[in-house]
């Protein structure tokens, strides 16, 4: 875990060990899914695993009380952080009527929560990043001080809709984080065939301003980041790029099948360096995770998991009905 | 009542929708220190400044996601394509985002949003800058299509297209800018999005347009007139969602319908149209339903004598309702 | 003949045509390595290399841009959007580019391009796995719009679509890929663009249909003749160009029409039909047009509920059919 | 016009000379159409002027017996000196039926023509970009080596679909030259309102391949560029962006008044730096024009456009029934 030390960046052990239970919690929420799945009762799961240290890193840099989200289908870590519980998941996955997102109508992972600022998402890769711009210029009219953080995948970040709204960030200088989660695939495609030049980051000295790569497997890396990110936007300096490396620690979605595309072995060694595992070393080494600490945590957090879990199994289904509503207000 | 241009109605319904709300602001290319290459936000910028009159660089999906984030935090953006032809880099934002945001989010979040977009031909625009494009969106639930004909509708519907709580595709005729001229009251007013209106009315043959053709329908009908056939025509004004209860009333009123639209046929709006009618007022029909739209090649062309043989006109239009009258 | 499924048709049509024309490659999100999410192309890189069977980077745009120019300087791209939805960031390219590259040229360039892209519900894919999009292109003149419902119709009309001179949107219901089985020949055949097919004889319904619905459509009508109702059920095939004889023919077979599409109603593919219809053979019909559809909302909803009610099915059909006849 | 010499570029006195009549020829057939249509005998112009040095450098560092153009509206000295004749540009702008490019289809400036390898473009900006991209990926499997150049302007380049084409250019190497011609406008917006960070060929970087910057106003430097990265595509090395930079000398289009956008100051200034005033003086300084050869010059370039503007004032306009051929094969 480097050199990098949470108090020097002025995160308190109570912070640092709040974000280990919110990359935890993450984790086992989506854990939970794959098995949910697996047991054929529920139809889909898109995974956060091994990009847990970069939401919540990522997230914990923000203002939770006034920034907002533009995230992608990862970033379970983030909304948890900005406020979504396991429940809100688990009504998601099992697409129940009180889905605070969708209301069951979009697969999990399609975020959207007015009461957090996190602004409903899509399938489509990389729209969100201009409706961030968007929300960055509002916030621009209304003389607002919000900061936007908007991610996507490596891939994702080739699409049109970045350039452009990197271009226009840019131009206007607007308090905009663009965030890309490099998990170094799109489903199968690796980097190489997917980025030229292999370097996302480098991408922001193209629009004027500053483009970081950071290791993603650090939580604390990132939370500087972006940190820094946000410190630049609130005073007016204009968008960030950051590029967080890690790793897709599990195929591309329920529906995957990551072994015609990658081997074994490289998937092994990536979870060496999975930020779980990383970040609990640090916190342990430091003294502030401890072995009794972490089972205590364990079973919080299995408990809020088993509960959002049944909870949702029961909740009911939205009526057929509702089909015809919210077409138009 | 003053008289002005359509395109006054235009730069008449933001700049007072502008003053009315704060929230409103317009984005798009040239549209502020140029005051739009049509001049439709000219002095907008003089009165608003550059952050509410919007240079945007030259990038259409980026002024559509751009709005639409803007519109569902909070605000009123009324973004323009220069071109309805160039609206296509924007589909997948107009299509994949702001039409479907209200539904996704289950009611919680929504896009009220304008494009404007100045479609249609005649202007010696080539292939790309004559198009209709109305087709390409009326078969996608979650948007509102507004295409109005005179000044005094075209400033109406745009506030109320402005005041909508949904997003609106707004596509203006760019011939009839500095060619079609009426009178517009002077106090404000809106004219219901969602509905059509009779624009003449008539007891022998119903025609359907709206746009410039809807002019060029009117012209005829008063050659028509001469020759002793009473036509009666429909401005549909808004295409979706479509007035349905006002077609099968101008259908009922003659019996005999022709759907006149610059578009062309195949795939084009007037399909629906009489697709609606032949379900619902099937009974009430005396003849085959017509259609006279432009001729199914990819776009208009530039040489006169080839944007001529696609554009329609009052006679093209004449002739279509004899053939029907006499039926 | 051997039976095979309606995606290895899609398989099988691809490795012969590679085989066939050194020209023709595929290219598009995992296709390569992976063999397309669905496992159309599985294969092809073993047998072509990865130069002919390009992973692209995930760009949509590009896809259908790079298969275009590759297509004017004489190649056979087939691309592959990875679902119908994502097509959208790709619309500029096909309606501005693909669509116009023939007719702009005054015929001295074509676009030789196919584009497959599978499309529909009831797979739990949600709103934006499970659209229906034809109707976005079907008013596109330039385009050729191919949905077939078979392995056979699928297997001849890729072939045909690759072999064609002008840009084909091949859309593949993603239902049918493994629900859909049938005989295939072992020979080399191909099914012409343009030519829809009566898959039933019948003399009291008329039902028109293409894709996953016309199954639905089969079972309705193999149901319905229990109750002695005899259904005729013609399979569109190709969208654009509309096979407007058989159509026809279609109708004066029964005097009563029933549109069949899993899009939505309002501006979809069937309205178009109905129009045809209303002004071609009006006088074969004894009853009004109906039309059964999707439903005019933005997409197919994920949770089981709402997707059933979203989805037609053959009870649906049957029941509209049971209308008709008693019309 | 700096220490560049032809010579050091391989270039003889002859092809100078050359280059120097294709640049006055474009700008005489440009000028002409302006007076044409100012007249009311055509119905639109859009403009090379200003952009002749970049036009005309580029085009003689390619090979005009198999490299291929996806050029822009601006880039008539690209096509007359790729094969086009001012009959041709005349028979456009007439919108008569023996026009190259289009059968008076098109509005003049899109350009399209078989014979000379110059691929039809349309008006929605930056789409020819993807083509090119297109046109060298096809080169590859068909184990040619032609190079393909595309153009567009500063303003088009910030389109999704350029980024893409830089993209996809990039992870497969392909001999693509991506020419980016700022003439510091895109209609009335300046390159402060439309490119983030003002330099355009600083984005190659984030693609993994050079990208340089040139004075557009001289065609030697343009030349020695694209004569470069020629021989870069060539060696299989792949794509290179080139931002050339200049001005525009005339109004976006004849629908245009530029008056309203930027003052006649900063046009007459940059007039000064014009290629052909600038061109025409290194000739002049080097003795490989003279004042007689000028004249001698000036005198048969008028007569070229003087009986192409007749000729395709004469012809043919094509018959309405045209209107519906070449839809489909
Ligand atoms: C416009 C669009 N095209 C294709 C897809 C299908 N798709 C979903 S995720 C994905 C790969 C995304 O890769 P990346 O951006 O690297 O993000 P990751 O999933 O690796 O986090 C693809 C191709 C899509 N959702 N949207
Ligand atoms: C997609 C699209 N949007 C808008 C336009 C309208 N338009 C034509 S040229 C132009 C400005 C182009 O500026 P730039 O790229 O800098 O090229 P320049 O004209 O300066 O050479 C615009 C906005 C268009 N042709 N295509
Ligand atoms: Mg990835
Ligand atoms: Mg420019």
């Amino acid at each position: 875990m480097s050199e990098l030390k949470h108090t020097a960046l002025g995160l308190s052990d109570e912070q640092v060990l709040d974000m280990y239970r919110y990359m935890l919690l993450a984790r086992k929420i989506d854990e939970r899914m794959w098995l949910l799945n697996r047991a054929g009762k529920i139809p889909f799961v898109i995974s956060c695993q091994g990009q847990e240290g970069i939401q919540v890193g990522a997230a914990f840099a923000l203002d939770r009380e006034k920034d907002w989200l533009c995230p992608y289908y990862r970033d379970l870590g983030m909304v948890l952080v900005f406020g979504q519980s396991a429940k809100d998941q688990m009504l998601s996955a099992f697409a129940k009527k009180e889905d605070p997102n969708s209301g069951g109508r979009q697969m999990p992972g399609h975020y959207g929560d007015r009461r957090f600022r996190i602004l409903t998402g899509s399938s489509p890769v990389t729209t969100q990043v201009l409706h961030a711009v968007g929300i960055a210029y509002a916030g621009k009219l209304e003389k607002k001080d919000h900061v936007v953080l908007t991610s996507c995948g490596e891939g994702s970040s080739n699409q049109g809709d970045w350039h452009e709204a990197c271009n226009f960030a840019g131009v206007h200088n607007l308090p905009v984080i663009f965030m890309v989660e490099n998990n170094k695939y799109a489903i199968s495609v690796p980097l190489n065939k997917q980025v030229a030049g292999g370097d996302v980051s480098k991408r922001a000295q193209g629009y004027g301003f500053p483009g970081v790569k950071v290791d993603g497997n650090n939580p604390l890396e990132v939370y500087k980041a972006v940190k820094e990110a946000v410190e630049r936007a609130r005073r007016g300096e204009g968008p960030t790029l950051i590029e967080a490396v890690s790793y897709r620690l599990v195929p591309h979605s329920s529906d995957d099948d990551d072994r015609s595309y990658r081997a074994r072995e490289e998937v092994e060694e990536a979870k060496k360096n999975d930020s779980l595992v990383i970040f609990r070393n640090y916190l342990m080494e430091a003294g502030i995770l401890t072995e009794e600490k972490e089972q205590e945590l364990n079973k919080q957090i299995a408990r809020e998991v088993d509960e959002a879990t049944d909870y949702a199994e029961k909740a009911p289904y939205p009526d057929p009905e509702e089909t015809y509503k919210h077409v138009y207000a | 009542m003053p008289v002005i241009s359509y395109i006054d109605a235009v730069t008449q319904a933001l700049m007072e929708e502008m003053k009315r709300d704060p929230r409103v602001f317009v984005l798009g290319e040239d549209v502020g220190v140029r005051g739009g290459v049509f001049r439709a936000t000219v002095g907008l910028i003089e009165e608003f400044g550059e952050d509410r009159v919007l240079d945007t660089p030259l990038t259409e999906s980026a002024i559509a996601g751009v709005a639409i984030g803007a519109a569902a935090y909070g605000m009123r953006p009324v973004a323009e394509m220069q071109f309805a032809d160039f609206i296509m880099p924007a589909v997948n934002q107009i299509v994949s985002e702001a039409a479907k945001i209200r539904y996704r989010s289950n009611g919680t979040w929504s896009c009220p949003l304008v494009i404007r977009a100045p479609y249609g031909g005649g202007v010696h625009g080539a292939l790309y800058h004559s198009q209709s494009v109305e087709k390409i969106f009326t078969g996608v639930p979650g948007l509102k299509i507004v295409m109005p004909s005179t000044p005094y509708d075209v400033k109406g519907l745009l506030k109320s297209a402005i005041r909508d709580e949904d997003p609106v595709l707004f596509f203006e005729h760019k011939r009839c800018y500095r060619l079609i001229k009426g009178e517009v009251p002077v106090e404000d007013y809106t004219v219901p999005i969602g509905k059509a209106e009779v624009k003449r009315e008539g007891t022998d043959v119903t025609v359907i347009s709206y746009g410039l053709t809807l002019h060029f329908a009117l012209q005829a009908a008063e050659q028509l007139a001469k020759e002793g056939i009473s036509v009666h025509v429909l401005d549909l004004r808004t295409l979706i969602p479509l007035d349905k209860e006002a077609v099968l009333e101008a259908v009922a009123k003659t019996g005999k319908v022709l759907i006149v639209h610059e578009d062309n046929l195949t795939g084009g709006f007037g399909g629906e149209v009489a697709a609606v009618i032949a379900e619902e007022a099937f009974f009430e029909l005396d003849a085959p339903i017509k259609r006279l739209c432009g001729p199914d090649v990819p776009a208009m062309p530039y040489s006169p004598p080839l944007e001529k043989e696609f554009m329609l006109n009052p006679e093209k239009i004449a002739k279509a309702i004899r053939e029907l009258a006499e039926f």
